[in-house]
């Protein structure tokens, strides 16, 4: 096997290699690496009651209520699943009802978690304050979440 | 395009053009910046917070680009044997370094008063955190072997090795659940962003590039002279 | 033959060697010498295509050995100033690591008698690491033999070795030449090789 | 066919190597075992705190113990030459880089898998889990070692840094380390493991791509410079 063989076989068993590597990640890459679940997610998980979890979703309207100072009540939904949480503490500015939400805590039942931390998630979509109001008068604002 | 892979060449070439950029960077910075936190609107959501995206992004832009740039050179000097690419990548790294940087303070700034939080660890940022630490262990890695033919070439496959790491960053917001946003200027035809806020996003961009090139252009030219006077 | 074409070589914008020229005919051996610095091992590294000069070529039986390394490498026995015997194995069981990687026709009882020509049979067993310096290069010398190749390129070959082995060192060389070997090597002492036309080669700086 | 007799002769000779000082390996697992005490001593040993901490703590100090044995590597034979040796024998250096990996694989990566159940006795984790660790670190291990022999050949002439090494493995086995103890925490169906097995095989078959590449590469730039 001369020297220049023997590169040919190693680029060839490389480039197998190469080819494998890209269709095992791409071809997986939706529900691997998770920064938090989803409400239906969480049902289908192996989580237990007291884990610490994150879950994420959109606050449903209406569903956020002040209970006490700093201490809040509220529901995370997706499509067809929900989740109660309750949380002590400040929320982020950008925490609105009907907007994107992740919050860190224990779960404790099956669909209530307690929160120790809540992000606000905003999505990519960036627009003037102004031209907001003028579709929302037009109706032209009805933007679906997932 | 020879000044790009020839010293001799590249130092006539940045000294036609040296000048003119200055200039225009700028001015190019000086209407993003009137731009950007004067003349735009605030956001639907975020209100005046959303000007920190002016900085965030070019940066973010640029510490991607860097590091696309060396890993380019580096398998051209790689393959060729053209000793200025690793001339150029020893120049540029800390330069992406610092870009990387300041992506990573405003991007925080942002999202303590966007999310409620300084740092989480999802894809998106953590993968942004190890592109800041492999520009790190790249100027490290070229400055602890002695040999600088050896060090030169050996961080040009540490550079090809880290760039696994770029389709990452920019996809990990698609591929997994991320607390960051996707991309808003994936699609060119259209944007999920309103033009009234593109407009000084493209200018600030621009804006930083050049600053990015004029001090590449500056750092170039003093490792070239470094490497006449050893 | 071995045909040396104008090679010359830098480091770090450092000029080492500079047209070089050399021609290398079977029973040839070539001599070098040159004080310290002036690229002796350098020229031997590129003969062995371990450094590419940046200019210049060589050729091994008329073909360039860029084309042909691995035809080359195999007409080609190196022998370094580092002694490349692992501490951890035995004498024997780096004979036969070499051996094996060389795939060598010698025989076991073969290496018995070359250990004993050279006073190591009594370490057959033992660990490099227990040997003296001396008996560390003359280890390293028996590749030359096990390895049975046409060119013998020796860095520094009689450092460190008593008269004795010079001796039989210099004998075996000559048995090498007569076969139509051929031989280069370095050495700040002239050894005297009786019967062989030596040809000396100064590298100026 | 005399480069597989080549290629067989240099393996033979690692194992030889790595049998001889086998008390120099035995002092890593040994620095794995200390490690995992210091932890419970410093974490103390409740139950459940160490059940669900324990699979990150034990790839994190198999990390460290790997960290420990890039020199064993290259140095040792680019500093005698041997490398120059093997490689006018006819063989490349890609392919001395890989016959080394295989040889490591089996001295310094292999013998975890006695250890893994002692580390599990220590931190009071359950031995459900075992099967799965063992999985991933089958795994994590190939990946592991390949990055181990990039970093071992990119600091070869480097003598100043000894730091440099270590880090080189840290930055680049992050994702081996993400997707190996993800596969317990988050581990909830049997779909969610298949997907982190597929990406850790992913992850494994890019580096065993790259890395006789990348050492055999970095080899030969300090030979050339040596």
């Amino acid at each position: 096997m001369s020297l220049r063989f023997q590169r040919l076989l190693l680029i060839f068993l490389s480039l197998i290699f190469l080819t494998a590597s890209i269709f095992l990640i791409l071809f997986n890459s939706k529900k691997n690496l998770i920064f938090f679940y989803t409400p239906s997610e969480l049902l289908n998980s192996k989580t237990q009651i007291n884990d610490t979890i994150r879950i994420g979703g959109i606050v449903k309207k209406d569903s956020l209520k002040n209970i006490e100072d700093n201490k809040y009540v509220f529901i995370i939904q997706d499509n067809n699943n929900y989740v109660r949480v309750s949380y002590t503490g400040i929320l982020p500015d950008l925490f609105r009802e009907e907007q994107g939400v992740v919050v860190q805590g224990k779960l404790i039942k099956i669909d209530k978690i307690k929160a120790d931390r809540v992000f606000a998630k905003h999505d990519e979509n960036y627009m003037p304050t102004s031209i907001k109001k003028q579709l929302e008068k037009n109706k032209y604002w009805n933007k679906s979440y997932q | 395009m020879k000044f790009l892979i020839n010293p001799n060449r590249f130092t006539k070439f940045s000294d036609l053009i040296f000048k003119p950029l200055i200039y225009l960077s700028s001015v190019f910075l000086i209407i993003g910046i009137v731009f950007a936190f004067f003349l735009s609107p605030d956001d639907y959501q975020q209100g005046a917070t959303v000007r920190i995206m002016y900085i965030h992004v070019p940066a973010a832009w640029i510490a991607i680009l860097t590091f696309f740039i060396m890993t380019l050179y580096s398998i051209i000097g790689l393959a060729f044997k053209i000793n200025f690419s690793f001339i150029i990548n020893s120049a540029i790294a800390p330069i992406g370094a610092v870009f990387t940087l300041i992506c990573i303070i405003t991007g925080s700034l942002w999202g303590k008063p966007m999310w409620g939080t300084w740092w989480v660890w999802d894809a998106r940022l953590t993968s942004v955190a190890i592109l800041f630490l492999l520009y790190l262990i790249i100027i490290f890695l070229k400055n602890s072997i002695t040999n600088i033919n050896v060090s030169e070439k050996i961080t040009a496959v540490l550079i090809i090795v880290g760039s696994i790491n770029l389709p990452i960053i920019k996809f990990s917001v698609d591929w997994w659940n991320t607390l960051h946003q996707p991309a808003s200027i994936s699609k060119l035809s259209s944007p999920s962003i309103d033009p009234s806020m593109l407009r000084p996003l493209v200018i600030m961009t621009i804006a930083f590039m050049l600053l990015a090139i004029v001090i590449g252009i500056i750092r170039i030219k003093a490792e070239i002279l470094k490497r006449k006077l050893r | 033959m071995l045909l040396v074409n104008n090679i010359y070589f830098s480091r770090q914008s450092k000029t080492i060697l500079k047209d070089i020229n050399l021609s290398l005919p079977p029973k040839g051996i070539i001599h070098l010498t040159g004080n310290n610095g002036v690229g002796k091992t350098t020229l031997l590294k590129i003969i062995c295509k371990i450094l590419n000069p940046d200019e210049g070529d060589i050729f091994w039986n008329g073909k360039n050995i860029k084309k042909n390394h691995y035809d080359f490498c195999k007409n080609i026995t190196f022998i370094m100033d580092k002694n490349t015997s692992n501490e951890n194995l035995t004498v024997y069981e780096n004979i036969i690591f070499w051996k094996n990687i060389f795939s060598s026709q010698i025989k076991i009882n073969e290496i018995d008698s070359i250990l004993k020509v050279l006073g190591l049979l009594q370490y057959r067993n033992t660990s490099t690491i227990h040997l003296s310096f001396g008996e560390i290069k003359k280890l390293e010398l028996i590749r030359l033999i096990i390895e049975q190749k046409k060119l013998w390129v020796l860095d520094e070959p009689f450092v460190g070795l008593d008269l004795k082995s010079v001796e039989i060192i210099l004998q075996t060389i000559t048995n090498h030449l007569d076969l139509n070997g051929m031989v280069i090597f370095t050495s700040h002492t002239l050894p005297t090789i009786p019967n062989i036309n030596t040809l000396n080669l100064e590298i100026n700086e | 066919m005399s480069s597989l007799n080549s290629i067989l002769g240099v393996f033979l000779r690692e194992l030889k190597i790595h049998y001889r000082s086998f008390f120099n390996i035995l002092s890593i697992f040994l620095f794995f075992i200390l490690s995992i005490i210091i932890f419970v001593f410093a974490i103390g040993s409740n139950k459940e705190l160490l059940n669900q901490i324990g699979v990150g703590i034990i790839w994190t100090i198999i990390l460290l113990s790997n960290t420990l044995s890039i020199k064993k590597f290259f140095q040792n034979d680019f500093d005698d030459n041997s490398l120059i040796i093997i490689h006018m024998s006819g063989l490349s250096y890609e392919i001395i880089a890989l016959i080394k990996m295989l040889a490591i694989w089996i001295f310094l990566q292999a013998p975890f898998f006695i250890i893994l159940p002692i580390a599990f006795l220590l931190l009071e984790m359950q031995f459900d889990n075992l099967k799965i660790v063992y999985l991933s670190f089958l795994i994590g291990s190939v990946i592991i070692t390949c990055i181990s022999a990039i970093s071992g050949s990119m600091n070869l002439l480097n003598k100043r840094n000894f730091s440099m090494g270590g880090l080189i493995i840290m930055i680049l086995s992050i994702p081996v380390i993400i997707f190996g103890v993800n596969i317990i925490n988050v581990s909830s169906n049997i779909e969610i493991i298949k997907a982190q097995i597929n990406i850790l095989l992913g992850i494994m078959f890019f580096f065993l791509a790259i890395s006789p590449w990348a050492s055999g590469l970095c080899i030969k730039i300090s030979l050339q410079n040596k």
